[in-house]
């Protein structure tokens, strides 16, 4: 165990956000105008520091002891996009009564919280791929998720933000009740909440049923957080009932925490469990089953929406089925016969987070960047898919953006979703789950029905004729957040290569079985027995 | 008084019979909890549900916690006590939020999104 | 170990209490909550009393058994009662007797932590809550303030398959490790004595171990594989004086070394936490509901004219 | 691991300015020559160019250019694409494959303990005869059917052109990197793209409901297919540690040898499983059995787009496929007969809907569909070369048909019935485009001594040759004949005979004039112009002339034979093995000396010539029929409305009745029973196979239907299904560890 000074060097990211949480809580309800715009600015900068403090860290800690800089690095890159989308969602009202002549009235302006949130959230982000122990894991999920719930009921003043806040936050407890007793039911069956000691612990003898237990009570109330199957129910209500840049938050961040938080528990127990190899049987076929049904039953349904941001929740509920699959396949034998890359299932998921993080902000910021008038006169979102009809003929630039997200989003060469997808399919045939890829397979043909839906309405549609003129909203920060998510899902394209290689140094897991190696070694003294083949 | 309510004196070992016992309240905790979750239509009922579900773990918690003889547990329950807190805070700010706007405590009120 | 109890019985019997469940559980109508109530009761009891048949001598004590009662009962009693007052008070109910048996437990610093914390202010805020939430406005209306959607419990019936399908399942498997956990080591316990060797030195002078004007030699000088400290006095040290069998750190002293000796960093993070969840409240809770219509009309036709911020 | 980003735009100026420093990067592999000489790095310009183009369309679009530069742009940059790959064939000398590096695309490494391993996709190109072979007529018929698109789409002038010609460069680009490849992964980037092009120009008309339901249902079949490929690719890469040629190649040379000896126990199951995947990859893109049913309808696209796909490029990637990879197939007990028995099925079976259809447009693509299928069969009966050839010489004759049928189109204002437009030959400024026809028609019709007779034959002949084929032979032989039959009804019916038409659909005009619209009064169908002459007056000449190749280099097959030669798809070791060693092109009567151990057409050599005469009556037979048909005593177009008029005026009465008289034979002889077995077919085709996709697509929908009253809004609803999830679950462990 590392001592606290040590731990404390890894977090300085997630200190130099808190600082920056601290000033924007107080930036935000000064009377000043620029003062309360600096919020975002100050937001962006702690997340830049805190990003290139990340990258300059590279003490191992913990079951996964390379993880955290490749994993903050990715947090603040994103959170810096998701920060640009977030731009103007909170207060909208209230400056436009400011502009109007009202008075500054800090009771009812909430952009300070609003960005404190915000950063909070990242924060607990931070702090769940440093995690070491369960009572970290479990404090840094909470961080996480519990400032997602109020920013979903103040994202919008419409009735819908609160029912989608409710239901977020009610079931969201109900998940985290669940990895709660999971979380305790592991500390009983090893003794320990370490989870380095739990890992040497499993790898020297049988997994205790309780252990078992607590281990797949603990995924599977984590997997509320990456949406996945039976914790799904959610996540359309509330996509679709929050402002579209808090949807995208939220099909980010709490799902990045949520593989986080997988990765290192499935960890402890590693990749040779099996009787065949593999996890346990027990967690294999519960991963199995969640994989399967997340993803197929995310695609079937996004086939039937209307509205983008439930298709989009829907196919977010998909491809978190899809990062399963590498985390079954898990990260694959080191040393020779090693297929390196693209035989590593943490590597392909930790990769796929960035890809999918990147490519699913732009689909989102564009649906963020479109309004029409409602139907009593107010501005609300254009999340219809009909209405993005000719979108190509009013704002190309949109149209475009959607155009390149939704193939990549799709898997289609050479675009960087692609790249994402291929080394899940590799390692998945790698750790001999064929069925499993097939599935995927197949599910990735499904999702083309409605992501061409998306490119087809935008690009070949026209507009219906008496459609409600699309607007762009009036923050240029969201417009350049669709734009430079576009550029990246191209650009990656190219130079994905570094972000394989950091994302295939991050899924290290620590290497037990070299303990055991070791100790043997020591106590009997091996010969080496000449085999005769 | 406290070394007859002490199941064992400590620090002698406890028997793993007497932590199932523990084990099952508290699976028992976490059942009530979830059904009532399910069952109730009341909010705060329902996050009041939730919060057994949490104290069926810190049952949990601390009855390893004995088993094993160290106190990892114990510090784990203190931290639930404060997520605990700090999610009651949180949901019962909303839940009178809701209710100035719709004087209605029920969950079921809301379903406008759906499908 | 496989199982305490067989399988068959414990199965029944979960099943009997599920069903006393289902029929205490709020309904329109005929409402047998006495004899729900009374099936579980037994139903519970019988499992309890099958465990502690077959544990022998290792089963717990009496006070186990009356504390794991009320904080089931109440429980149950909170899950099934039309008013949410009440519902509150039998979940205090139910700290209470969690707390019991952490005492039971010899977890004496959370047993009172929890009924401070917990029962004295966590749950006196719902109370608070409810109270506001659900104030009648007349007398009259006391009557109607169980309201409809409190009366009735919704779909009692799956819910409770569920719920204790998943108790059969938790007690089955949680019994099925129960052999295999990892063997305590007491010698862990007083491990963090050697860290405090200012209290041995006042235990042991309270029992006459040592002398007046002897000193324990720091933590370096107390050994804890063999139960001995070294001491120093003015009159040269003495080693591998005994301590005495029953010096114990405390629970208090104990849980606080671990928790800010092992946890400190998880006390920040508690901290941020309370400060963002303070935040979130105060945040809800100046909400306004509505935007008054004018100001509404007002933010909407700027908005037509292009306004930006 | 290394990527390095390089601009492809900066390294086509270095490579234009002849700047010869770096960007050749060394290969270690010795079976494969590295390009050194400048003239083949030369070759980067053949994919350049085509992109070039699309930026330039893109351009064109943005600077809303109303005129017919961009089709111009196109022909410049496909024509002088097409010069480079001819600059680089005459460059190639007698040199092998030859490897290009382009720019660092993939580039993986990583070292272990006993070895360094890497996962390398560079853009590279592969160069050998069969790369060269493909670009020729890619390029080649890319040029002439943009020259042709310049006129055909000149209605569209403006944004939509600029939208075809951008979706014409990209998938003659797509294209390219498909076949220029130096790996897998880079041929699989051009079979989506391929994919993906198919699907904007198909649905360009994106407005006629029909048009957009053709799009998907091709691009979704082709997803279908692609899947399977892709699994290979990835299986490729697991078993073989490369998807670059230049490595796998020799590493599947000792599985081919084991095969060759017989040693299939040497052959790890997984090896044999990829060209089974493989061979998916290639039904979709390629039309086969059972997943052609996008082709004919892609119809809907405007036709240049039909003569792209069809003619030459898209279709023929799944030959090339299996050319490319054929080491691979070879170390398979199944893959060539399956290959074989699909190709050979699929070309009876559509060759039959062709008889049966009334649709020109839709007869030629059925006539590809059944074409495609010889191209399989000659490849399932290993002979590589035939199955080229057959490319190489459809390529140009059905370019020809499709251009003409398309004039047709376009001058009819969309009429495509062959019962409601006749005597093209008597009208004026059409007899260009009636020569071409009857020159394609000719060689599709395998008539004596036209290339298309030479390269069908060669394919009958070896399935002959190859033991345990002969069946597949009777039914190319039958299927021949019929092809002959439905190619000339088209001609006799449309292009010769008595004067008469009525205009498609697209005509709106005069209808106040006569009130009596659509039976062709005031209608004036316009002749094509000269780029749509020269390019069918090229085309017919070229097909003409592609005869000549079958002379030169006759030791090896002609010249497309020679081209073949040298390249993967060739496999001189197994050749001999089976048997069959190469025939003396020349002289056909020379039967050669050893009868083999393969099979004989009734005791003769099929090599020895007898063939030829065989193959050449079944055709002669076919076209016989259709002229007794359809031109013999015909006097007007068979329309029943042409008929009712006739007979209404009193004139014509009695050519009319003959007319039908010779119909009653047709019908109760030939064309009902055929009717009936070709509306059987197209039956099944219809529920069965289109079902089967269809099923595709509604199996998802219904499952999201089922489910979808889960998402009932309820916060309880969602509580209790999160539960029963969880207990589903917990129950399942539990099962688990009983």
């Amino acid at each position: 165990m590392i001592s606290i000074a040590d731990k404390i060097a890894t977090m300085w990211p997630e200190i130099t956000l808190f600082i920056g949480t601290c000033i924007v809580m107080v930036l935000g309800l000064s009377s000043k105008l620029v003062m309360r715009k600096a919020c975002s600015p100050v937001a962006g900068l702690s997340l830049i520091i805190a990003g290139l403090l990340a990258l300059q860290n590279d003490d191992a800690v913990g079951v996964m002891p390379y993880l955290m800089p490749y994993a903050k690095a990715l947090i603040a890159g994103v959170g810096l996009l998701l920060l640009m989308l977030l731009a103007g969602t909170v207060d909208r009202d209230q400056e436009m009564r400011i502009a109007g002549g009202a008075a500054f009235n800090p009771l009812s302006s909430t952009r300070a919280e609003f960005y404190a949130f915000f950063l909070f959230s990242l924060t607990g982000l931070m702090l769940c791929t440093g995690a070491e122990d369960l009572i970290w894991l479990f404090l840094a999920l909470e961080l996480t998720s519990l400032p997602t719930y109020i920013m979903v009921t103040i994202s919008t003043s419409r009735s819908r933000g609160q029912e989608a806040g409710i239901k977020y936050f009610f079931l969201g407890a109900l998940g985290a009740a669940i990895f709660l007793y999971g979380f305790a039911l592991l500390y009983g069956g090893t003794g320990t909440t370490n989870l380095v000691e739990m890992q040497t612990q499993f790898a020297q003898g049988q997994i205790n049923t309780i252990a078992m237990l607590g281990l797949i009570l603990s995924v599977i109330g984590v997997s509320f957080k990456i949406a996945a199957v039976p914790m799904h129910f959610y996540t359309a209500d509330v996509y679709q009932g929050a402002a579209a840049p808090v949807s995208a938050f939220l099909a980010f961040v709490p799902k990045a925490a949520g593989f986080f938080a997988i990765m290192l528990l499935v960890s402890t127990v590693g990749w040779n469990q099996g009787v065949a190899g593999g996890l346990p049987e027990p967690l294999h076929a519960t991963l199995w089953m969640m994989a399967v049904a997340t993803m197929t039953l995310g695609n079937v349904l996004a086939l039937l929406q209307h509205s983008v941001k439930r298709m989009l929740a829907y196919s977010s509920i998909a491809h978190s089925g899809y990062m399963l699959v590498g985390v079954i396949a898990g990260p694959g034998e080191t040393g020779s016969g090693s297929l390196g890359f693209v035989g590593n299932g943490l590597a392909a998921v930790l990769f796929y987070l960035f890809s999918y993080g990147v490519m699913n902000l732009g689909v989102f910021a564009v649906v963020a960047c479109l309004e029409k008038t409602g139907d009593s006169g107010e501005r609300v979102e254009a999340e219809q898919v009909g209405d993005l009809q000719g979108l190509i003929r009013t704002k190309p630039l949109l149209a475009v953006v959607l155009t390149i997200c939704a193939f990549s989003l799709l898997g289609l060469p050479p675009m960087l979703g692609f790249f994402g997808k291929l080394p899940l399919f590799t390692s998945g045939i790698r750790a001999g789950e064929i069925p499993l890829v097939v599935i995927l397979g197949l599910n990735s043909a499904i999702a083309a029905f409605y992501y061409l839906r998306l490119v087809k309405a935008a690009i070949i549609d026209e507009p219906a004729p008496n459609a409600e003129p699309l607007v762009s909203t009036p923050f240029g920060a969201r417009t350049l957040a669709a734009g430079l998510s576009a550029a990246g899902v191209v650009v990656f394209i190219v130079l994905a290569g570094p972000v394989m290689r950091s994302s295939e140094r991050a899924a290290v897991v620590r290497d037990v079985s070299a303990l055991e190696v070791h100790d043997l070694a020591d106590g009997q003294n091996a010969v080496p027995v000449a085999v005769n083949d | 008084m406290m070394q007859t309510l002490a199941q064992a004196a400590y620090p002698q070992a406890m028997h793993d019979v007497t932590l199932y016992h523990y084990l099952f309240v508290s699976a028992g905790m976490f059942v009530l909890g979830l059904i009532g979750f399910l069952t109730r239509r009341n909010m705060i009922v329902m996050f009041l549900c939730t919060e057994m579900m949490f104290q069926a773990s810190g049952l949990a918690l601390i009855a390893f916690s004995r088993f094993y003889l160290h106190h990892t547990g114990q510090a784990f329950v203190i931290f639930v006590l404060t997520v605990a807190a700090a999610e009651a805070a949180m949901a019962l700010a909303l839940v009178v939020l809701l209710y100035r706007k719709h004087s209605s405590l029920d969950g079921l009120l809301f379903a406008e999104l759906r499908g | 170990m496989d199982y305490l109890v067989n399988p068959v019985i414990l199965y029944s019997l979960v099943a009997l209490s599920g069903v006393g469940v289902w029929l205490t559980l709020p309904r329109k109508g005929f409402n047998p909550q006495i004899l729900g109530g009374l099936i579980a009761g037994i139903a519970v009891g019988g499992i309890m009393l099958a465990l502690g048949l077959a544990a022998g001598d290792h089963a717990p004590n009496l006070f186990f058994y009356v504390f794991a009662a009320v904080a089931l009962g109440a429980g149950l009693r909170m899950i099934t009662h039309p008013r949410p007052v009440y519902a509150a008070l039998f979940f205090i109910l139910t700290i209470l007797a969690s707390a019991g048996m952490y005492l039971l437990l010899s977890a004496e610093f959370m047993a009172f932590a929890l009924i401070i914390v917990y029962a004295g202010a966590i749950l006196i805020t719902y109370l608070f809550v409810i109270m506001l939430a659900t104030q009648g406005q007349t007398e009259d209306e006391e009557q109607a303030q169980a309201e409809e959607y409190d009366k009735v419990a919704r779909e009692p019936g799956s819910a409770v398959l569920i719920g204790f399908v998943l108790l059969a399942m938790f007690s089955t498997m949680l019994g099925r490790g129960m052999e295999s956990l990892p063997t305590p080591d007491p010698a862990r316990v007083d491990a963090v004595l050697g860290m405090m060797p200012l209290k041995i030195e006042r235990d042991m002078k309270r029992d006459g171990l040592i002398e007046a004007d002897e000193k324990v030699a720091g933590a370096a000088g107390v050994h804890m594989e063999t139960r001995t400290v070294d001491v120093t006095s003015p009159r040269g040290g003495r080693e591998g004086v005994a301590m005495p069998a029953d010096l114990h750190a405390s629970n208090v002293q104990s849980v606080g070394f671990v928790l800010l000796g092992q946890h400190p960093g998880a006390i920040e993070i508690a901290g941020v936490i309370l400060l963002m969840a303070m935040l979130g409240a105060v945040v809800l809770a100046r909400k306004k509901v509505e935007i008054e219509d004018q100001a509404k009309l007002d933010a909407a036709r700027l908005m037509r004219e292009g306004g930006s911020l | 691991m290394l990527l390095q980003t390089t601009d492809i735009i900066n390294s086509m100026a270095t490579l234009a300015q002849n700047d010869h420093a770096g960007n050749v990067v060394e290969h270690a592999t010795q079976a494969v020559d590295h390009a050194a000489a400048g003239n083949m790095k030369l070759a980067l310009l053949i994919p350049a160019l085509p992109i070039l183009g699309t930026i330039l369309m893109l351009l064109c679009a943005i600077f809303r250019i109303k005129s017919k530069l961009p089709a111009f742009i196109t022909v410049a940059c496909l024509g002088g694409a097409f010069v480079v790959t001819v600059v680089t064939w005459l460059g190639m000398g007698e040199h092998g494959a030859q490897l290009v590096f382009g720019f660092d695309w993939i580039n993986f490494s990583w070292a272990d303990a006993s070895s360094e391993q890497s996962f390398v996709a560079n853009f590279g190109l592969y160069i050998d005869r069969l790369t060269l072979l493909w670009m020729l007529f890619v390029t080649g018929l890319g040029t002439l059917i943009a020259l042709y698109a310049s006129e055909y789409m000149a209605d569209d002038v403006g944004t939509g052109y600029c939208r075809f010609f951008a979706a014409f460069n990209l998938f003659v680009f797509a294209m390219t990197c498909l076949v220029m490849a130096d790996n897998l992964i880079l041929l699989y980037l051009g079979w989506e793209g391929v994919g993906l092009c198919s699907y904007l120009l198909i649905g360009y008309f994106y407005k006629k409901p029909s048009a957009v339901a053709a799009a998907k249902k091709a691009f979704i079949v082709n997803r279908i297919g692609d899947l399977g490929l892709a699994l290979g690719i990835m299986l490729i890469f697991v078993q073989f540690g490369t998807v670059e040629y230049a490595e796998l190649f020799p590493k599947v040379e000792p599985l081919v040898e084991a095969f060759r000896a017989g040693h299939m126990d040497q052959i790890p199951f997984t090896v044999q499983l990829i060209p089974v995947l493989l061979m998916i990859g290639a039904f979709g893109k390629s039309a086969q059995l059972p997943l052609y049913v996008w082709l004919p309808d892609a119809m809907e696209g405007p036709t240049p787009v039909s003569a792209l796909i069809h003619a030459a490029t898209m279709v023929t990637a799944g030959v090339f496929l299996i050319a490319r990879m054929f080491p691979v197939f070879l170390v398979s007990e199944w893959a060539l007969p399956v290959v074989a028995w699909v190709g050979t099925l699929t070309a009876l079976f559509s060759a039959t809907i062709g008889m049966a259809q009334f649709d020109i447009k839709r007869i030629m693509a059925y006539s590809t569909v059944s074409q495609l299928g010889y191209m399989f069969a000659g490849l399932g009966v290993m002979t590589s070369t035939g199955a080229a050839f057959h490319v190489f010489t459809h390529a140009f004759f059905k370019a020809t048909l499709f251009l003409c049928c398309g004039a047709v189109m376009h001058g009819f204002a969309g009429q495509l019935d062959l019962r409601k437009i006749s005597g093209l030959w008597n009208m004026r400024g059409w007899r260009i485009v009636t020569i071409a026809m009857l020159v394609g028609s000719l060689n599709l019709a395998g008539f004596p001594f036209t290339a298309g007779f030479f390269s069908k034959d060669m394919i009958i002949a070896e399935s002959f040759v190859t033991p345990g084929y002969s069946a597949i032979g009777w039914i190319l032989l039958i299927t021949a004949g019929m092809t002959a039959y439905y190619t000339f009804r088209v001609f006799f019916r449309v292009f010769v005979g008595p004067v008469h038409f009525e205009p498609g659909e697209e005509y709106e005009g005069d209808a106040e004039g006569h009130g009596d619209e659509g039976d062709g009064h005031g209608f004036h169908p316009h002749a094509p112009g000269w780029a749509v002459n020269t390019v069918l007056g090229v085309l017919a000449i070229s097909s003409l002339l592609a005869v000549g190749t079958y002379f030169i280099n006759t030791d090896q097959h002609g010249w497309v034979g020679s081209m073949v030669h040298d390249s993967s798809a060739y496999m001189s070791p197994l050749y001999e093995s089976h048997g069959v060693v190469e025939h003396d092109a020349s002289g056909h009567v020379e039967a050669s000396s050893d009868v083999r151990a393969g099979g004989t057409f009734f005791g003769l050599n099929p090599h020895g010539g007898v063939l030829y005469y065989v193959s050449a009556a079944f055709g002669l037979i076919g076209i016989v029929i259709a002229w007794w048909l359809h031109y013999a005593g015909r006097t007007e177009a068979a329309t029943s409305r042409a008929d009712n008029l006739a007979l209404t005026k009193g004139m014509l009465a009695r050519g009319a009745r003959g007319k039908w008289f010779i119909d009653e034979i047709y019908d109760a002889v030939i064309r009902k029973p055929l009717w009936v077995f070709a509306n059987v077919l197209y039956w099944l085709d219809q529920l069965l196979i289109d079902g089967l996709v269809n099923l595709f697509g509604w199996v998802p929908r219904a499952m999201g239907s089922l489910i979808r009253p889960t998402q009932n809004g309820q916060l309880h609803g969602y509580a209790a299904g999160m539960a029963g999830g969880l207990v589903v679950l917990m129950v399942v462990v539990w099962l688990m560890s009983l």
